[in-house]
């Protein structure tokens, strides 16, 4: 059983379609390794090599890698959810209750997605803290640093854009209570509240709005910053990792 | 480290991540798992299973599909899941009540479920699949299944009108309206009676200071604990309309000297003769007179009296005008005697008939009243008030508004106080958490607040301005469901359209007859066009029923047609213009669209039928076991001896070939008669008459009369 | 040549051999190679079976979480019915005990305006490359300074009644001034205060304001915005 | 983590190819990727489940049609919400499918011609649903159809019947 799957492994990695996708035979050499993380798109976001310093839990706590993952689980789930969504008044509290009762595994979705959307805003405001607290906004990482503050807006608006969509009691009021501290801007307060809800009132246009908000604008965003930020952080020089001599004159 | 040391994986990661990898894949398959044992289905299962115990297996799992049940009505909003556990819902065989739940088959109603869905009458939660959630209130729904002792509350949230099937709501419905709820808050359906309660603009030249005190400490109805009804000691089956307020003893003194005020526009005393005084004040029987007045004129069909029988004292008489029995002690007898020529001078909106008196009735009955229906302790434990002061009538100014009775009563030009208390309409949809149940431990839903808050307003509410009320616990309930029932306009147009609104009967006559009717308050007791009292005969179709003859001697000497009746219609002393012009009225306008006229020709009418008439009543039908003719026959239906005086041809032809849709609901029974029979019935009954002319009547009247007397006593 | 391109840019020229040579010079310091960090080890297959266990057992809690925690559901909006309290998510109930104590054009506009602004332009800000510890050079003039600040922030809090606000900044105020008076050698935890930055008190301050306000606005804030102890259900 | 700081210590286990090392490597490496594979599969039927609706907002397929008296002798009705042929011969009534076999237009009675046309690709049927002519491979499908405890035509749309079956009232 063991070596007929590990052979079956090998049969198809050596296959034509295979060596056209990946590009390269199995990871034995660092060679091999490194073609690994180079010839794929998505890890090549990532250095060939890191310190064995920063792979340690305590150099990271892995925050920020964490608060990707959930940004990907929050995708999946969330297109998940959205076969089930209806973005419009009273529809979309319908559809609600239908999750939680009717749709195999519906209310699991929700729960996870709901979860793992607080979680990504507590782990990516910590992973901040912890990254000032290491010194890891100093040069050369200052436009990450930037870069970070950018994300962190766009957790927080991707989650207040999701947190209108249930359409229930919580939701409404919470939208309307923080869309009324935006009209507090002297000046354009006002207007930016009325153009963010389409309208005065928290309504089916705002509901609209947030979900393409939420949905697609936001999420296309944080992607695009999340790759230039793991992109910098290679180009920066990897992972701040205390010297001997940090903190010690 | 040497180059390719840097790729290798130890041992101990390749450890860590197989176990995490295990424990990834355990822990996914959790969700699965619990979506296979949702509750429905568990039912669902249970289902086959009970079936499968059952004789009509096959019957019963017909229809059986492992699947969610979902009845959708989209134009009424209705997403209802609540078969897919109650899989017998429909099945008549499963009606029985040892069928266990949620099994059982719904008790046959008019409605069809897959028509109407389950939550229009039983709210909750239709679109749940979970046993609590369903029926339970939860932070996502607060209409939770509304208890089977108020479902009728949920039928009057559609059927405004009054339904024989829905009796505990008509109750309750009833009650509103009898307490004068509406007075201080709005309600669906139940408007503000015109007369809420008596205006006050001049009660201080009615009744003292005292008695006022009395009756605001003790109403003269009052309700004990145990929900028995006491009109000043008696047990009574009315409703009381004056509540029970809090009141301190220092509001007490204020209001009662604030009252006792009002003294605006007092009634001219009325001076009797001096030829009457002089002819019956020294006469020992007057009172005696007065008494027998009292019951020829039929006071007792609108008031009652206490009559003590073999030890026990009850309240006999109606229940239209209050109880009299000790209202001598509590009455001005200046006021009396005014009050009695002309109610309306004095209280616009009275009930009371203007009764045309003769001046030695009103002497004998005033008399009558002032002396024997008395109570010398009646104010024995009132503390002598005195002299208003200006600062009590001020207090006492500022406690009657506060205190909401303004709602009811009127004083001078101020009128009445509108929506004192709160907006009740739509108080059945409130939810649980608009509800203030302050310190109170009472479960938290909307039957029990209102409950807590009609039994004890204050438990609620600490500072809660409603009175108290004692109702027993059959009317609490009924009053609970009649206020769940109003559940505002419903909220989509689809149900609008089914709503069956309430009839909303007027009946605004005109002209001479108006001024006729009005005087007499025929509507206090008689139905027109469906306005008006239950007491005596709808009087609707009385033009295509009665003769005009008949009619014009009927009111100037009422006698009664059904002698097993305790109230009759009184004797108003009525001129002969004012008959004819009631009975010109009623013969012209009272018409019903069911009675042609040309049917049956009283003149083609032969003896011959008439015969066969006869035989048909005694024999065929076997009409004397309820009517009676001549001595013979029974009590149930009117008594027919004067058929031929008093019935039109053209009724009784109707009447005969289908009672119900003259009269809806009558206890006539509706027999197939040929045309032929009708006819001969007719002719038969068209030949009964009494003999006319006035000693006739002048027997008929003292028959009355005395008739009346027994009836009133004998009861 | 080499030596001093190093010292001007802050990067290694050579960054073939070691492209994460970083060298700094600041004031008071000397130009010192800072790469003793570590050997290195290839991203595949370490760091992504690592990643691989962080996602597995980041679904794991998730999982277990999800199945015992129900997502919280309300009844349908209803614009015409207010929840007492209605409140933000609680990222913002931060935000929202501010608005309590401030006009909004202060508590929605200028403080989140400033705290975002302070964020972007941390790294930029020399004293925190420096890194040199607070009490380093004219720490009388420098106390007497944050003494003042201190101060006036206590005042204006005061002011406002904003004490939820007041107390984090008395703490860490507190512990400044004491850190002042502390010796070195007296405890560890005055070692340890007196070795950081000034920013590394800003930052402290920012934090301990943002979660006591938080923690206050979500569990802490009854009907009316009223005081509750959580541990209390309202109403009974 | 210190695993890999010590090379010869645990480079022995991980990569000696004698003892039951190799063994124990290939086991773990095999559960592994057995786990993940279950786990793959596993999130592919609960995907495949939660994406079949278990309740579904569309018309009944059971509807009613009236009384049978609205249906002329010798008539063809076509009830537009529900898309189909009330169909009343002497013999009796049948519902006729109004949805062409050939690709789901929805097909028109001619009365003229007394033919159901089918406008997209021509084929033409008789009132009956049999195929005279064009692309369509079959006759158009009868439903069962039956009469209500109050005398109502009830229709089935999710049971088809032999054309030969007719309800007759």
């Amino acid at each position: 059983m063991a070596t007929t799957l590990q052979a079956s492994l090998d049969r198809l990695r050596a296959t034509r379609v295979w060596k056209s996708i990946f590009r390269r035979g199995p990871a034995v050499t660092n060679r091999s390794r490194s073609q690994a993380v180079f010839g794929n798109l998505f890890l090549h976001w990532l250095p060939v090599k890191v310190r064995e310093k920063a792979l340690t839990v305590r150099a990271s706590y892995y925050l920020g890698s964490i608060s990707f993952l959930l940004f990907i689980a929050l995708t999946v789930t969330g297109i998940l959810l959205m076969f089930y969504y209806h973005p419009a008044v009273p529809q979309a509290y319908r559809d609600m209750k239908d999750l939680r009762f009717v749709v195999s595994n519906g209310v699991f979705l929700r729960n996870v997605h709901r979860l793992a959307a607080h979680l990504m805003v507590l782990l990516v405001f910590w992973h901040m803290f912890h990254v000032f607290y290491r010194g890891g906004y100093k040069p050369p990482h200052e436009f990450n640093w930037v870069v970070g503050v950018i994300l962190l807006l766009l957790t927080l608006f991707l989650s207040y854009t999701g947190y209108l969509l249930p359409w229930d009691q919580l939701a409404f009021w919470a939208i309307t209570v923080g869309s009324n501290i935006i009209s507090a801007m002297p000046f354009v307060g006002s207007k930016m509240r009325f153009i963010l809800l389409g309208g005065n009132v928290v309504g089916e246009n705002a509901l609209l709005r947030f979900y393409v908000l939420h949905v697609v604008v936001l999420p296309l965003a944080a992607f695009f910053f999340i790759g230039v930020h793991f992109w910098r952080v290679q180009k920066d020089g990897g992972l701040t990792v205390r010297s001997k001599n940090d903190g010690k004159k | 480290m040497a180059p390719e040391e840097m790729g290798k994986v130890t041992y101990r990661m390749r450890l860590i991540f197989a176990a995490s990898s295990l424990l990834f894949v355990a822990v996914l398959a959790v969700s699965p798992v619990k979506d296979l044992l949702r509750e429905w289905k568990h039912y669902k299962r249970g289902y086959l299973q009970f079936a499968r115990t059952r004789p009509d297996t096959k019957r019963l799992t017909a229809d059986y599909r492992p699947d969610l049940d979902q009845i959708w009505i989209p134009e009424m909003n209705v997403v209802d899941r609540c078969a897919s556990c109650h899989q017998g819902i429909t099945q008549a065989t499963l009606a029985d009540g040892s069928v266990p739940q949620p099994y059982r088959a719904h008790p046959p109603i008019p409605h069809r479920v897959r028509e109407w869905g389950c939550t229009p009458c039983h709210r909750g939660q239709g679109v749940a699949t979970e046993v609590a959630e369903a029926h339970e209130t939860t932070l996502a729904w607060e209409q939770p299944i509304l208890p089977g002792r108020y479902v009728q509350g949920a039928c009057g949230s559609c059927h405004h009108d009054a339904r024989p099937e829905l009796p505990k709501l008509n109750r309750g419905r009833q009650l509103l309206a009898d307490h004068n709820c509406a007075g201080c808050h709005r309600l669906q359906d139940i408007e503000r009676s015109v007369m809420q309660g008596p205006d006050l603009t001049s009660v201080g030249t009615k009744v003292s200071r005292e008695w006022i005190y009395k009756w605001l400490k003790e109403p003269r109805t009052v309700v004990d604990d145990s929900g028995n009804v006491k009109v000043n000691g008696y047990e009574t089956q009315e409703s009381p309309r004056m509540p029970q307020f809090r009141l301190s003893e220092q509001e007490l003194h204020d209001l009662s000297a604030y009252l006792s005020a009002q003294r605006s526009h007092p009634v001219a005393p009325y001076k009797f003769s001096g030829a009457v005084v002089a002819k019956w004040g020294k006469r020992p029987d007057v009172t005696d007179q007065g008494e027998l007045r009292f019951r020829q004129m039929f006071c007792s069909t609108c008031h009652s009296l206490a009559v003590t029988r073999a030890g026990e004292t009850k309240l006999i008489g109606g229940e239209i005008g209050p109880e009299l029995t000790k209202v001598g002690s509590k009455v001005n007898p200046d006021w009396l005697a005014a009050w009695l020529l002309n109610p309306q001078g004095y209280l616009a909106h009275s009930k009371m008939p203007r009764y045309e008196w003769s001046e030695e009735d009103l002497f004998t009955v005033t008399r009558y009243i002032e002396t024997k229906l008395t109570d010398s302790d009646l104010l024995s434990n009132v503390p002598q008030l005195g002299a208003a002061t200006k600062e009590e009538i001020a207090h006492g100014k500022k406690t009657f508004s506060e205190k909401g009775c303004a709602s009811c009563h009127a004083v001078g030009s101020s009128g009445t106080q509108k929506d004192f208390g709160p907006d009740l309409s739509a108080l059945g949809s409130k939810n649980v958490s608009q509800l203030e149940f302050g310190k109170s431990t009472i479960p938290r839903n909307l039957s029990s607040y209102i409950q807590a808050k009609i039994t004890d307003p204050s438990s609620v509410n600490s500072a809660a301005r409603m009175p108290q009320y004692n109702f027993n616990a059959a009317d609490l309930e009924a009053i609970t469901t009649a206020l769940l029932s109003m559940t505002g306009p419903p909220a989509t147009s689809a149900l609008q359209k089914l709503t069956i609104p309430r009839g909303n009967p007027q009946f605004q006559p005109a002209g001479e007859f108006a001024r006729i009717y009005e005087r007499y308050q025929c509507a206090d007791c008689h139905k027109f066009n469906g306005y008006g009292g239950d007491l005596a005969p709808d009087l609707s179709y009385e033009g295509s029923r009665a003769q005009r003859q008949w009619i014009i001697s009927f009111l100037k000497n009422p006698q009664t047609l059904r002698p097993t009746l305790t109230f009759r219609m009184p004797q108003f002393n009525m001129s002969e213009r004012e008959a004819a012009v009631l009975a010109d009225y009623l013969s012209m306008v009272m018409q019903s669209p069911d009675v042609r006229q040309e049917a049956v020709n009283a003149k083609e009418l032969t003896p011959a039928q008439a015969a066969l008439g006869k035989q048909l009543y005694e024999v065929k039908y076997q009409c004397q076991s309820c009517h009676t003719i001549g001595s013979g026959g029974g009590y149930v239906g009117p008594n027919l001896n004067n058929a031929g005086n008093w019935l039109k041809p053209e009724w009784i032809a109707a009447w005969l070939s289908n009672p119900q849709a003259l009269v809806p609901g009558t206890i006539e029974p509706h027999r197939t008669m040929t045309d032929g029979e009708i006819k001969a019935l007719t002719a038969y009954l068209m030949t009964l008459r009494q003999s006319g002319g006035k000693a006739a009547q002048k027997q008929v009247a003292a028959h009355g009369a005395k008739a009346g007397g027994n009836g009133v006593a004998g009861q | 040549m080499t030596e001093k391109n190093k010292i001007e840019t802050g990067f290694a020229s050579d960054a073939q051999k070691n492209p994460q040579r970083v060298v700094f010079v600041t004031r008071n310091t000397s130009a010192k190679v800072t790469d003793e960090r570590g050997p290195q080890v290839m991203t595949y297959p370490h760091l992504l079976l690592r990643e691989a266990i962080a996602l597995q057992v980041l679904v794991v809690a998730l999982v277990l979480v999800a199945l015992f925690w129900d997502a919280p559901l309300e009844q349908l909006a209803n614009p015409l019915l207010t929840p007492n309290p209605a409140k933000a998510p609680w990222y913002f109930l931060g935000l929202q005990e501010l608005l309590h104590y401030f006009p909004p054009f202060v508590a929605g506009v200028i403080i989140p305006t400033l705290v975002v602004l302070g964020l972007i332009v941390i790294p930029y800000f020399n004293v925190n490359i420096e890194g040199a510890p607070i009490w380093e050079r004219r720490p009388e003039q420098h106390f007497r300074r944050y003494a003042a600040v201190i101060a006036g922030l206590t005042v204006f809090l005061a002011l406002f009644d904003a004490w939820t606000v007041l107390a984090p900044t008395l703490l860490i105020g507190g512990l400044l001034v004491w850190s002042y008076y502390a010796k070195p050698e007296q405890s560890r935890a005055a070692e340890y205060l007196r070795g950081r930055p000034l920013s590394w008190w800003l930052m402290t301050w920012f934090v301990a304001v943002a979660m006591i306000l938080t923690l206050v606005g979500t569990f802490f804030r009854g009907p009316g915005w009223s005081w509750v102890w959580p541990w209390r259900a309202y109403g009974a | 983590m210190s695993d890999i700081k010590h090379p010869s210590s645990t480079g022995e286990t991980s990569t000696g190819q004698r003892g039951n090392g190799v063994t124990r490597r290939d086991f773990l490496n095999e559960v592994t990727l057995g786990a993940l594979g279950i786990a793959g599969l596993g999130a592919a039927v609960v995907t495949y489940q939660y994406f079949s609706p278990n309740v579904l907002f569309e018309p009944s397929t059971t509807f009613r049609a009236g009384s049978p008296d609205l249906y002329p002798v010798h008539s063809v009705s076509f009830l537009q919400d529900q898309q189909v042929y009330i169909v009343r011969m002497p013999e009796g009534f049948y519902a006729v499918s109004a949805v062409c076999t050939h690709l789901g237009c929805v097909t028109q009675w001619k009365p003229d011609a007394e033919i159901i046309a089918c406008p997209c690709h021509g084929s033409k049927f008789k009132q009956d649903g049999t195929k005279i002519e064009g692309p369509a491979p079959r006759p158009l499908p009868h439903f069962a159809i039956s009469l209500t405890a109050d005398g109502e035509l009830l229709v089935d749309k999710l049971q088809a019947v032999k054309a030969a079956q007719v309800l007759k009232v």
